[in-house]
């Protein structure tokens, strides 16, 4: 599975740069989605499967598709934005922070023990009935909490959009 | 011979770093929004992983990863009504014309 | 896809094995493209001479003995049709969104047991792969709507997303009161939960109240999500022209078609799968003959399915926009909510008898209850003055 | 039989709980959901009033008075555990079911008189929550617990008053209302925080360490004043009920309380608001009795007596020159619930209690009639435009009569039987309040009489104000008109009890568990009432009844008699001007004191110091520190402005700026890390 793994990377991080350096938003959201679908791989890889099945069902169907419909509303339907602003500043002290940070992370990583710990090989498959039962045994509060987050977030964000539209009638 | 764990958290963190980039250089908050999702997904790439390798057997951690995606999503949708309400206010999602609060 | 590298490794263990590997990758693959693409091909004939009776019309009845070679002879001509791009499209998604859209469809098949064991991969989250697949379309549609600048394909683009969006939740929702019941997300099980009882039929899920309320739900999501009548409104071609696919022509708008009629058969299987008992019927089981019963049993109920589909977009009238929406969030998705809860009843209660009369008590009023709060202004009667 | 009364008790709380839900569903409910809103308060209110009526019945089998209780622990801190519990005795039982059946019937009425208001949902969430509150007030056996509802009855009088809040006289008088109360809750608090002090509980009765049945004990510690423990709580107490009772000088919120919808100053001014105040005096009657005899009675008793009786009077007087139909039932009440707390002051639990049971049921009808008659004259308040109205609502007219008559004090209606025992208690104690009540009474009479008159007899005034020119276009629309059936059918019913309650004051005295005594001067004490109340109904017919008023713009012939007199008590004996020019003058005085003293005192002082600090500093520079000292301060303030400056800078407000500072404590973090390890 080693060529699996340094194929879905390559893919994944080349959708996190493409998504984050295109000029056209809606070439950043279709490489986000690459991105998506790239870590997606990933849980697969990992064995996760639920989490895989769950990766997509909800970033690349929902939120995708949310980033999408806010750039349409956002009156940007072609997607383009101004002139590159390679060489300011902002650009040179982010990604140097970035890639300092990247560097030093890789530093920490490296210099730690769990670094070299290969997987335990167990057959043991944490399945999506395991990950059921959990939720609705030990975990029930948590998940309540998570279903109440999202309804205030849904009121919320319909609330936040659609306040000018009222004041404006 | 297999992926060792260090691999995974490595991968996390380049793609960390990279929505860091983007989150930071771009002036587009759409993008910006984006970047934080990279990092979001990032970071989930790492709980995942530490499962796969260290606790296997019980699936709390893809559990917290469950719980991390739905207020990454909750997050997604209010940040883009947020920039969605910004641009009715601004005509623009530039963050950089939104500085209101400039000391 | 394991048990044919197994049985191809027994069967031929002096062959080496990266070409065993291989041929077990393409043998499921070659035969999901050659037989459902065959069923492709020939939907689109039969929903034409179908559609055809349906309009008191013959339908094509000129290529072949009684029309039959149409389809090749449609393939032909789009293959040798010109492919226009649009000057300002963006090129990179104009082309790859008809490649994207086919994709969908055909990964749904790999979790469709077509008999028993025959399946390409049984996954152990099967039915939530061939949801969460199915959700990718969504960003082909849109790829296509906006690369093609065109606001018709915009708009029609818009209109897909939205449409598929919200038809998801229901349809989801309903796949989860069938997974409730069967207690696994594998579709190889969920169909071997269904098998039993009187000639294998009597299990079946669509045989239990809140199956029926299920299986209609996913009918209906799986004719929005495929964006087939009566939901056809990103296509509908007297407000936005071809829709999504206006600026699209030759082989990648037959791409669209098949990806279309992919999706919708993909929809079929699942609903198949989920809801009428798989490949179960008389005589199916393990075994060759009862291997091919089953399939026959399978592909009959995949094709009755796609009959309904065409029965049903040959009948009804298109549904407006506010009503396609109201529908699916005002409807289905508290029906689907309910029909959770039902299924949870009918886990509880015991004995049958009154499991069966409870959750079918609760449906019913939710149903009734339903239809009240959702039922318009009762229209004005109308006088007609040239009656 | 006695568990059966215990079992009763345990379920007390039902009784304000039901409202309660109601009222939580009704907050619930869409605006156009207005019959089943209406439905639902009704509908908790009567099955309150079930339950009430049960465990009155209960109660009433008991040939001696009975008391069950039903505590339970609220939460502890330390060692201490707050309890709070409910009560059922004859004082509750029939306070509990007086409070739901009147207000049954004032919902039922405001039904009709909310009719056309558009926020109907959101006025019966608010009288349920009224009712719960009120109800919780009766049933508790625990001080907070009553304190809690009690303040919940002033939020909920607040909602209520101001229900119209775009009217700014109605917001201006729900803040009064609030307000007031509130300045009587500082003094209820802290007789609260004493009694918990004292006593280490706050229930009220539990099995010999509740509260009140310490109170023989409180009266042998010393308090404030020279006076006992118990008469100091019973005195802040009764600031308290004051407050919520209107007594004198805290009375000025009630009139204005009239803003509210007239059900709402209904269930105010009978069953609810004001009675809280001297049902708590009852409640708590054992500390104002406590350490005290008939011949040397404790200063709260007094206290209670005199203000209870000034108040009777006070408001009697202002009552007779009001022209607004419901202003004059606002002092009546103001003088009445005098009557009972100088019941109270005299000793007499009983006439007092009684009093308030059957004024809550006439002066229920009363008001609800008087917003059958707003309603019936489209919304008319004044009684000079009034009149004539026996004609157009001869139901309204004969309950009213009713409810007049029990007001005055005429036999045999309930009001004559009360008055009557609430003045042979206190002629036993004092023959000045006597006096004063007696005083009252005679006006009490004849105020309703001038009332009636005004309002019902004579012709129509109604149309003068568009005189000949409406008339003349055919508006027939303004003649008053005959109520519905859900606006009479409460006032039929109450006037029943305002006829016919009057005979079941023996009966009451003995539920209450008080011993029959022959009280000295009864006859002289009846008499004498019974002729004063018709010398006011004769005197009201003499001024108004004769010759009934033709023109609404007709001088007052009250006015014409009294003259500078009349002027001052239609302008309420000017009390609150005299708050204007003395206690919010005062107080905005002091505060421009305070602000004097600190600008020139204390700032002074500041200065002084500064200008020491100065002068020597000045020195320090003659002596040649120069250099050192200024030149220090001066970079000191650069370094602070410049790096004011600085910080300023870093509230860019981008938000990139900030991810970016993030960005690198996060890279300072790593590095702190790497060279730790």
């Amino acid at each position: 599975m080693n060529i699996a793994f340094w194929i879905i990377s390559a893919v994944t991080v080349l959708g996190a740069l493409l998504a984050v350096t295109l000029r056209n938003l809606v070439h950043c959201v279709l490489a986000l989605i690459l991105f998506f679908i790239g870590i997606a791989a990933h849980y697969f890889l990992l064995r996760a499967d639920f989490l895989g099945a769950v990766q997509i069902l909800i970033y690349v169907g929902a939120v995708a598709v949310l980033i999408l419909f806010a750039i349409m509303l956002t009156h940007n339907v072609t997607g383009t934005e101004g002139p590159r602003e390679v060489l300011g500043v902002k650009w040179w002290s982010g990604s140097a922070i970035a890639a300092v940070l990247a560097i030093l992370l890789k530093k920490a990583i490296q210099g730690d023990a769990l670094s070299a710990i290969l997987p335990a090989g167990a057959k043991a498959h944490s399945s999506a009935a395991e990950i059921g039962k959990a939720l609705v045994a030990g975990w029930v509060v948590p998940l309540e909490a998570i279903a109440i987050l999202l309804t205030a977030a849904l009121i919320g964000a319909v609330v936040i959009a659609l306040e000018e539209i009222r004041k404006s009638r | 011979m297999s992926i060792p764990l260090g691999h995974y958290l490595i991968l996390a963190a380049i793609l960390f770093a990279v929505g860091l980039a983007g989150a930071l250089t771009r002036k587009n908050a759409i993008i910006v929004l984006m970047g934080i999702e990279v990092m979001f997904n990032s970071a989930i790439l790492n709980l995942v992983a530490f499962w796969h390798y260290k606790h296997f057997a019980v699936p709390t951690a893809q559990l917290f990863a469950i719980f991390a995606i739905a207020i990454a999503a909750a997050e997604s949708a209010i940040g883009l009504a947020l920039v969605i309400a910004v641009y009715r206010h601004y005509q623009s999602v530039d963050v950089d014309k939104m500085k209101e609060l400039k000391g | 896809m394991e048990k044919i590298y197994q049985l191809l490794h027994a069967l031929l263990p002096s062959v080496p094995v990266w070409t065993v590997w291989i041929a077990a990758f393409l043998i499921p693959i070659g035969f999901i493209f050659g037989v459902y693409l065959t069923i492709f091909a020939f939907t689109t004939l039969v929903e034409r001479k179908a559609l055809g009776r349906i309009q008191n019309r013959y339908g094509p009845n000129r290529v072949g003995p009684f029309g039959i070679l149409q389809p090749m002879a449609d393939g032909l001509k789009i293959l040798l049709k010109e492919d226009i791009v649009p000057r300002a499209a963006d090129k990179f998604s104009h082309f790859l969104a008809p490649v994207l859209i086919v994709v969908p469809g055909l990964l749904v098949y790999l979790v469709v047991p077509v008999a028993p064991g025959m399946v390409a991969v049984d996954l152990k989250i099967g039915v939530l792969f061939a949801l969460a697949v199915g959700t990718v379309s969504v960003i082909a549609l849109f790829m296509a709507g906006w690369a093609s600048r065109n606001k018709f394909s915009l708009l029609g683009a818009m209109r897909a997303v939205a449409q598929v969006v919200s038809y998801e939740v229901p349809t989801v929702m309903a796949g989860v009161a069938v997974i409730m019941a069967a207690g696994t997300l594998s579709t190889l099980t969920i169909v071997e939960r269904q098998g039993g009882g009187i000639l294998n039929i009597s299990n079946w899920y669509v045989f239990r109240p809140w199956g029926l309320v299920g299986f209609v739900l996913f009918v209906i999501g799986g004719l929005a999500e495929s964006a087939r009548c009566p939901f056809d409104l990103p296509e509908a071609e007297s407000e936005l022209i071809g829709g999504y696919h206006t600026e699209y022509s030759g082989f990648k708008f037959a791409l669209f078609q098949m990806g279309e009629y992919l999706a919708g058969m993909a929809m079929a299987g699942v609903t198949v799968t989920l809801f009428l008992g798989g490949y179960m019927g008389p005589g199916s089981g393990p075994g060759l003959v009862g291997g091919l019963i089953s399939m026959f049993w399978f592909f009959g109920k995949l094709t009755g399915m796609i009959a309904l589909n065409i029965w049903i977009r040959g009948t009804w009238p298109r549904l407006r926009v506010d009503q396609l929406m109201g529908f699916a969030w005002k409807v289905l998705l508290p029906l689907a909510l309910v029909n959770i809860v039902a299924v949870g009843l009918w886990h509880f209660l015991t004995p049958r008898p009154v499991a069966w009369v409870v959750t079918t008590g609760w449906l019913a009023i939710w149903v009734v209850v339903l239809t009240k709060c959702n039922a318009g202004a009762a229209l004005e009667k109308r006088e007609y003055r040239y009656i | 039989m006695d568990q059966h009364l215990q079992d009763l008790a345990r379920q007390q709380w039902l009784i304000p709980a039901i409202p309660l839900v109601a009222a939580a569903i009704q907050s619930l409910l869409p605006r156009g959901a207005r019959k089943l809103s209406a439905g639902i308060c009704i509908t908790g209110m009567g099955l309150a009033c079930v339950l009430a009526l049960r465990a009155f019945v209960a109660t009433l089998g008991h040939p001696e008075a009975v008391r069950a209780v039903c505590n339970f622990t609220w939460f502890e801190f330390g060692t201490t555990a707050l309890q709070l519990g409910f009560i059922l005795d004859p004082l509750t039982a029939a306070m509990a079911a007086m409070v739901t059946f009147v207000g049954f019937w004032i919902f039922v009425n405001a039904t009709g008189y909310m009719h056309e208001d558009e926020n109907y949902t959101r006025f019966f969430c608010f009288l349920s929550l009224f009712a719960a509150a009120m109800l919780g007030l009766v049933v508790s056996n625990n001080i907070l617990l009553l304190f809690m509802c009690w303040e919940l009855v002033g939020l909920c009088s607040y909602l209520l008053i101001g229900f119209w809040y775009h009217k700014p006289s109605a917001a201006a008088a729900c803040k009064k209302a609030f307000i007031t109360t509130r300045i009587g809750d500082v003094g209820f608090f802290l007789g609260i925080l004493m009694l918990f002090w004292q006593t280490k509980t706050l229930n009220l009765f539990n099995a010999g360490t509740g509260a009140l049945e310490q109170a023989d004990k409180l009266a042998q510690l010393p308090g404030w004043f020279g006076w006992s423990v118990a008469t100091t709580i019973a005195v802040l107490l009764f600031i308290g009920a004051m407050g919520k009772s209107a007594q004198f000088p805290l009375h000025v919120w009630l009139p204005d309380a009239m803003e509210g919808p007239t059900p709402v100053s209904a269930l105010i001014h009978a069953a609810t608001m004001v009675a809280a105040g001297v049902f708590m005096v009852g409640r708590m009657f054992p500390l104002f009795i406590a350490g005290g005899s008939v011949e040397h009675p404790t200063f709260a008793i007094d206290m209670v007596l005199y203000v209870g009786a000034f108040t009777a009077l006070f408001s009697a007087t202002i009552a007779v020159a009001q022209f607004d139909i419901k202003r004059v039932l606002a002092y009546s009440t103001c003088s009445q619930l005098g009557f009972m707390v100088m019941a109270l002051g005299a000793g007499g639990l009983v006439p007092g209690q009684f009093h308030l049971l059957t004024h809550a049921f006439f002066k229920a009808l009363l008001f609800l009639g008087s917003g059958c008659v707003i309603i019936g004259t489209h919304h008319e308040q004044d009684m000079r435009k009034m009149g004539g109205l026996k004609k157009y609502m001869p139901i309204t007219f004969w309950c009213y009569l009713a409810g007049m008559l029990a007001l005055a004090g005429v036999p045999p209606f309930a009001g004559f039987f009360s008055k009557d025992e609430v003045l042979l208690v206190t002629f036993q104690r004092s023959k000045l309040a006597w006096g004063m009540a007696t005083f009252a009474a005679f006006l009490t009479a004849f105020y309703m009489t001038r009332q009636m008159f005004m309002v019902f007899a004579g012709k129509w005034r109604g149309g003068d104000d568009h005189g000949h020119h409406a008339e003349a276009h055919g508006h027939g629309g303004h003649e008053p008109h005959e109520v519905p059936w859900n606006m009479w059918l409460p006032i039929a019913v109450l006037s029943l009890f305002a006829i016919g309650l009057g005979f079941y004051g023996g009966k009451y005295a003995q539920y209450l568990g008080a011993e029959e005594e022959e009280l000295a001067g009864k006859t002289l004490v009846m008499g004498l009432s019974v002729a004063v109340g018709t010398l006011g109904i004769l005197l009201g017919w003499v001024l108004y009844g004769r010759k009934t008023l033709v023109h609404a713009s007709d001088p007052d012939p009250l006015e014409a008699k009294l003259g500078v007199l009349f002027t001052c008590l239609n302008r309420k004996w000017y009390v609150d001007e005299f708050y204007e020019a003395t206690i919010i003058r005062a107080t905005m005085a002091t505060g421009t004191v305070f602000r004097v003293i600190d600008k020139r005192v204390v700032d002074g002082i500041l200065h002084s110091i500064v200008w020491v600090v100065r002068g020597i500093s000045h020195v320090c520079r003659l002596v040649g520190d120069e250099f050192f000292i200024n030149g220090g301060f001066d970079t000191g303030c650069q370094t602070v402005r410049g790096s004011g400056w600085l910080m300023s800078k870093l509230q860019s407000g981008r938000i990139q700026t900030y991810f970016r500072i993030l960005g690198l404590g996060t890279i300072i973090l790593l590095v702190v890390y790497f060279l730790k390890s």
